[in-house]
């Protein structure tokens, strides 16, 4: 309930002029926020326990409907209506079990996974947001560097893992190098849809002021972009997992990318997917982080504010 | 008809020029590595540009056979994709609850590689095609649904209040509003996810296709080092794929939404 | 002709005690305090004050685009918020708040869309109000191709386009020169005396506030609050000459001295 | 399970259990467990010249690739029949899929550890210290099982690490022992400059640790009700075989019309059709007992697949293996 | 005291037969058609003019962000161009621009910022400026935490920081009451005595024109072209009361009378 914006004035809006007005302690989406915010210190009922309790329901609801997944998982709901074999999907508790089995190791995967992602994630978020910077102010020569960008895109990590191992052999930074590859483009385009949709306005107002290229990057652009970056990070947060993941299938001999498959080719259902279960906490771990970081640098932007 | 043409002299020239400097720097360096560096394997590395394009000449055949089909596969997962995208941006855009709900989950699932993916929908919907288009949607979903989201959010509010004001029901708040002020941030996710639907089919093509780009490309790896010009070519095929793909997005784009800051024409050029 | 307000009718806009503060960080800015005012059904009343005192913060009350922090505020004797769904209000913001991506015409038609005006009904009755604004010739253009006066003009027709039962305006015509400003005051009269609905009218302009209402509330800054009410005995309906009158001076020198006396 | 598409084939099956009389063909799907190579020529072979159809058959022939495991295709219902190593299908087995292997199409192993001569391997004992690829997932066993003959620790003695599915590790020395197919990895090898002189070559079943490999194995839920399908498929398969064995040129001419044209050459599926030969037929082997499941090899393959942890409990070859249907294949011909 | 115009010094601003067309699709709005004048060094013009008769258009090209389509525009004996690549331009813009991640004292030492001001000094600039604007107490919110009259103000204090040589402001004070506008017209006039800075003022409101200006330019609409100039012939310094004087009165008359010969 903590939207300010009507994005969606309730269903029943517009088509009641005769049913009868709403419960005036039913507050709107929209209004409960400029009003729950500026109640907060006046009325008692907004006490900061009460508030941490509705604001940690972000975090209790999802988990809530995940022990129902679960649940449901565990006592075979969905096998039964999707008819799918435990060899497809194996149960909670088996792989509950192969994670206390393999832990050690788990762990110690989880951590060289989440490296190279890491390291890859920046590498590459750092090249595209470079590439949007060259191709926003060079707009003729630098755009080319875009669709260049796109273009590796296209290019799948099976043609990827080969030939980058071959040009930084079969370390980590070889998975590095194909992460860096597969998040460039998501940076490089977003930030430039960012740099380049400006106020046409606040454009003229830099360039009255005699502004170098660089100094429109720094003071308008680059903040500007801020939105758009972030959504590419968030992008990158998981695509970078994934790449490492993947990389990791062919010519890894560490890594969940390379247990998983292992374990899969010889049926080892439960441990592969405790590598899954693992990489899914890893990724959404990495996803909060960039989106905490996100909501402390651009504050000022209209879809944050409280 | 005037637009078309300045397109061409400012777009296509400079890009054309960009490929001849590549490629030149790229013939260059094979040739460095082949001749001055002695590495081992050096053709793998880095393989001679003429040689490809020999290759690729020879093969043209096959490689437009295979490229179409991956093409059109991929053409279908992005579509597929890119809906699935935008109808789950638009539910968590309805609301935070929605999106606090699944949203973890939907990150959680974009950590299922394909290989662990594969069975769970084979087992489900059995039909190795439709599992294929599945996969390769599920590959293309995310960067739209992220961005089609943030643009979803990042309306003004002022122009919000103007809906409300009308008392305007969700659905024409969206139809009228959010949508179209969302299509700069959609088409930007679509400009992502559209080579990366090229990659989903070649990735999905690996799992038992007859026919695909993917295919001859695992095949020359697997065959070898004698087969790296064709590798090499099934590389660029895949490439051209994307830029193609990410072209025929560019001009959507520019076709339907044609009043963005960029697209303008401003009096006097800067 | 409007009815003046009077003590017994139930009025159609009535505030009590609204008091609104707005968050801002740790802090809150107190935009109003204790305001109450009586609208009453058809009247013509403007807002006068200087910047920052509440105005804009005044009419988003009304139209339930905010809520206040105290106090009620009821519209035909019911909340805001069903005035709002039954789609009594129009309102021109301080801002032209136009579509980018619909042409002037789409933009001014905007509202009649959402009431499901049929496509020719709303297109005539669009290209009928861009003509009382002065843009029928600017009609298929986007808003960024317009001058900031021309959007704003646009802004007043997409507002005049549904008719509505109450009309909030915010600073409506600062933006035009003096005899578009003129022009449009005249017209907005001669709309206001045919669909006879109640308007709410936020301008800086003294003679502006004068020549338009029935009365005029003076608010005062820091915190926002009502000053004074000033009620404009001019005879309707008003005609040009009477910008000359003698009483229309002696009004001017009144509410310019309740304005000192903040 | 209700409704379980094993039901669902279940009742087809029944309709072709009444069907196998009538003319109707009757559709097997077989998962191969690489891409389309003279490896499975003999599936392409009876396709091509009809054998199928013969037997009043529908066979389609599935691709593998990295990223597809049969046993998981034929468990899932999406083939009937596949094609693995025997220690893959152990590992299934034992995870309850319902498989069941139905004959063994290549009696000897093809895998090999090859080293640049450089690298000083002459015997398996000079692997200590050595970097040593494997593409592991199922395919590491033997390797593994040649360590311990040699009380070499996998962890600690020498470096055992993923190879991929390229040669280029072995090729630029990044690894100093690779493992190969005697019908692929070997040729690429040669093919790509490394002379055949060049090379130390360990030899799985010379060193006594080799494993079956390329078997049949069916979803024995199909397979009861399917037994005369089955064997007609086998036979039919094994008449591809002998077709392939005695022409090659013929038989790779085949395969390459299943090969996109440059994705191969001619030449090296001919030398891989020779190459599978000799293990299907190994020399002074019994051409009646082709596809037959040796018990004792079979045993070996599940006592080292054991040793290495492969799987936890002992393998019950009874239920692990049949040879009914080659016995129904070879008696009703 | 500012020179008035004489024939003979070098004008600051030059403006010979410009022609202003902006593209739109298959067609062309023709903005401004053969615009000429001369605006002095340390002059005080304004534009005066219907909406969208081209005033915004007219500065924009003075101001080098636009490009004449044909005429030419020097600032100083230069090019336009090299007077904005020079700095000698402050812009208050018809809406206020102001950057949604920036504090509104970091708006206003934005062009202080971009000038290597050090850093205590623009933040004592932009404080003593925000006083004078009467924004002091908002000085640590955010653009949107403001009124419109307050954004408007503070972009009237951004442009004021870097005391430009050329001042170029569209309509700064339209969103203002009569009273902060008073009391900011005669800020504007103390500030400009003193920089003695080039002032071209775009406003609707003839008043305020002639209380400022040396000389009035009035345009006319479709299309944009300069109908009259008008000297403002009042003595410096000016003082609140001339605003009541006949000749104030006369003046006014007499634009409105060239206005109404269009
Ligand atoms: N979103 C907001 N957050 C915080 N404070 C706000 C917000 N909106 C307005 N205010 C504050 O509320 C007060 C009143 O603002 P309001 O916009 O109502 O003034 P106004 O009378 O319309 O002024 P103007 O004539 O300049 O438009 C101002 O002090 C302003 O800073
Ligand atoms: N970007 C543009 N594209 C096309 N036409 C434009 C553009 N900007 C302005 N115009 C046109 O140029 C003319 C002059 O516009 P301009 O903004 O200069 O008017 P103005 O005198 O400033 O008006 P106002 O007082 O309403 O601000 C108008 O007819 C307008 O439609
Ligand atoms: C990922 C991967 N796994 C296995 C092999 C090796 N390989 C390919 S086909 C084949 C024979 C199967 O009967 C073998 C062992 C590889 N090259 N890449
Ligand atoms: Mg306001
Ligand atoms: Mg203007």
């Amino acid at each position: 309930m903590e939207n300010r914006y009507p994005n969606a004035p309730s269903a029943t809006e517009a088509s009641n002029h005769s049913a009868p007005p709403d419960p005036p302690a039913l507050p709107s989406a929209y209004r409960s926020s400029s009003q729950s915010a500026s109640q907060a210190r006046s009325d008692p009922r907004h006490s900061p326990f009460l508030r941490m309790l509705v604001n940690s329901s972000s975090i209790w609801l999802p988990l809530l409907a995940g022990v129902l997944f679960l649940l449901l998982w565990q006592l075979e709901v969905f096998h039964h209506i999707l008819d799918l074999k435990k060899y497809q999907l194996p149960l909670p508790s088996a792989i509950a079990n192969a994670m206390l089995d393999n832990w050690s190791m788990l762990l110690s995967y989880t951590g060289y996974t989440l490296t190279e992602a890491v390291l890859g994630m920046l590498c590459g978020s750092a090249l595209g947001f470079v590439i949007a910077l060259i191709a926003t102010a060079w707009p003729r020569w630098g755009g080319a560097s875009l669709i260049v960008v796109a273009t590796m895109n296209a290019v799948p990590i099976v043609a990827l893992a080969p030939v980058m191992n071959l040009w930084f052999g079969d370390g980590i930074g070889s998975r590095v190098a194909i992460v860096t590859v597969t998040t460039m483009a998501a940076m490089a385009i977003n930030a430039y849809k960012g740099m380049t949709s400006v106020h046409p306005l606040a454009l003229d107002l830099m360039h009255s002021y005699a502004a170098s290229r660089i100094d429109t990057f720094r003071y308008l652009r680059i903040q500007n972009s801020l939105p758009h970056v972030f959504t590419a990070l968030k992008i990158n947060a998981t695509a970078s997992m994934i790449g490492a993941i993947v990389g990791e299938f062919f010519f890894s001999s560490q890594g969940l990318g390379y247990l998983l498959s292992n374990s899969i080719k010889v049926a080892k259902m439960p441990l592969g997917w405790s590598c899954i279960v693992l990489a899914a906490i890893a990724g959404v771990i990495f996803y909060l982080i960039v989106e905490r970081l996100e909501k402390v640098f651009i504050r000022w932007h209209s879809s944050q504010r409280i | 008809m005037r637009a078309g043409t300045l397109f061409m002299r400012h777009r296509l020239v400079p890009v054309l020029v960009w490929v001849a400097v590549i490629l030149v720097l790229w013939e260059a360096g094979s040739w460095a590595l082949l001749n001055l560096a002695g590495v081992p394997l050096a053709q793998s590395k880095l393989p001679y540009v003429h040689a490809i394009v020999t290759t690729s000449v020879q093969y043209s055949g096959t490689l437009l056979k295979e490229g179409s089909a991956t093409f059109g596969n991929a053409a279908i997962g992005f579509i597929i994709g890119a809906a699935a995208g935008v109808l789950l941006a638009i539910l968590m855009s309805v609301s935070r609850w929605i999106e606090r709900l699944t949203f973890p989950y939907a990150i959680a699932s974009q950590m299922i590689p394909i290989l662990g993916l594969a069975p769970i929908i084979y087992g489900i919907v059995r039909d190795e095609y439709i599992s294929r288009i599945i996969i390769s949607g599920y590959i293309t979903f995310f960067p739209v649904a992220l961005n089609m989201l943030r643009g979803l959010r990042s309306v003004e509010p002022s122009a919000l209040e103007l809906m409300y004001s009308y008392a305007a029901k969700p659905w024409s708040v969206y139809w009228k509003l959010r949508l179209p002020a969302a299509l700069p941030s959609l088409f930007s996710g679509l400009k992502i996810a559209a080579p990366l639907a090229v990659t989903g089919a070649i990735l999905v093509e690996l799992m038992g296709a007859q026919h695909g780009i993917g295919v001859i490309m695992l095949r020359n790896l697997y065959y070898g080092p004698s087969h790296v010009y064709m590798f090499w070519s099934t590389v660029i095929v895949g490439a051209l794929l994307g830029i193609l793909s990410y072209w025929v997005i560019s001009l959507i784009e520019r076709l339907a939404s044609p009043w963005q800051p960029e697209f303008r024409t401003r009096g006097g050029e800067r | 002709m409007p009815v003046p307000p009077t003590g017994t009718a139930m009025p159609e806009i009535q505030l009590k005690d609204v008091e609104m503060r707005y968050p801002t960080g740790n802090t809150e800015v107190l935009a109003l305090h204790q305001v109450s005012m009586d609208i009453a059904k058809g009247e013509f009343v403007s807002l006068l004050g200087p910047s920052g005192c509440g105005k804009t913060t005044l009419l988003r009350l009304m139209a339930d685009l905010l809520e206040p922090t105290t106090g009620s505020i009821t519209v035909a004797g019911e909340s805001a918020r069903a005035a709002r769904l039954a789609r009594k209000y129009g309102i021109v913001f301080q801002s032209p708040v136009l579509y980018d991506w619909r042409k002037v015409r789409h933009n001014v038609a905007l509202p009649l869309e959402m009431m499901n005006v049929p496509k020719k009904e709303r297109e005539e009755r669009a290209m009928a109000l861009l003509e009382l604004v002065g843009l029928q010739r600017f009609a298929d253009k986007y808003p960024w191709q317009l001058s900031g006066g021309m959007q704003q003009r646009a802004a007043i027709a997409r507002a005049l386009a549904m008719e509505p039962e109450i009309l909030l305006m915010d600073e409506p015509f600062s933006a035009l020169d003096e005899f578009s400003r003129e022009r449009l005051n005249e017209e907005l009269l001669s709309i206001w005396s045919k669909v006879q609905n109640t308007i709410v009218f936020v301008t800086h302009s003294i003679p502006e506030s004068i020549f338009l209402s029935d009365r005029v509330f003076v608010l005062s800054p820091h915190p926002g609050r009502l000053s004074a009410v000033v009620d404009i005995p001019l005879p309707r309906p008003r005609t040009p000459e009477m910008r000359n009158s003698p009483l229309f001076f002696e009004l001017i020198a009144r509410i310019r001295d309740s304005f000192e006396g903040v | 399970g209700c409704g379980s598409s094993s039901n669902e084939n279940t009742s087809a099956a029944g309709q072709t259990g009444s069907a196998e009389a009538s003319t109707e063909p009757v559709t097997v799907k077989l998962q191969l467990k690489w891409v389309p190579q003279a490896q499975f020529a003999g599936y392409y072979v009876a396709l091509d010249k009809g054998y199928y159809k013969d037997e009043g058959l529908n066979v389609e022939i599935l691709p593998g690739g990295p990223d597809i495991v049969p046993e998981q295709q034929v468990a899932g219902g999406s083939a009937d029949i596949g094609v693995d190593w025997v220690a893959s299908l152990l590992t299934s087995q034992e995870q309850e899929m319902p498989l069941v292997q139905i004959a063994q199409i290549f009696q000897k192993s093809g895998l090999v550890l090859i080293s640049k001569k450089s690298a000083h391997i002459q015997s398996p004992a000079d692997l200590k210290g050595k970097k040593v690829g494997n593409w592991m997932g199922g395919n590491e066993f033997e390797v593994l099982a040649l360590f311990d003959k040699y009380k070499l620790d996998p962890n600690k003695d020498l470096s055992f690490t993923k190879q991929g599915f390229t040669m280029d590790q072995f090729l630029n020395g990044e690894l100093d022992a690779a493992s190969a197919m005697t019908y692929n990895e070997y040729q690429v090898a040669i093919e790509s400059g490394v002379k055949a002189d060049d090379m130390n070559v360990i030899d799985m079943n010379k060193e006594g640790v080799a494993m079956l490999e390329d078997n049949l194995f069916a979803n024995s839920e199909w397979l009861a009700n399917n037994k005369e399908t089955a064997a007609k498929f086998v036979r039919a398969s094994l008449k591809g075989w002998q077709d392939a064995i005695n022409d090659p040129e013929g038989a790779v001419d085949i395969v390459m019309k299943q090969a996109e044209s440059g994705s191969t050459t001619k030449e090296h599926q001919l030398k891989m059709m020779q190459e599978v030969a000799k293990l299907i037929l190994p020399e002074g082997f019994d051409k009646a007992k082709m596809g037959y499941t040796d018990g004792t090899m079979f045993k070996q393959t599940a006592d080292i697949a054991l040793q290495f942890g492969v799987i936890k409990q002992a393998s019950d070859t009874q239920k692990a293996y049949t040879n009914e249907i080659m016995d129904m294949a070879t008696q009703s011909k």
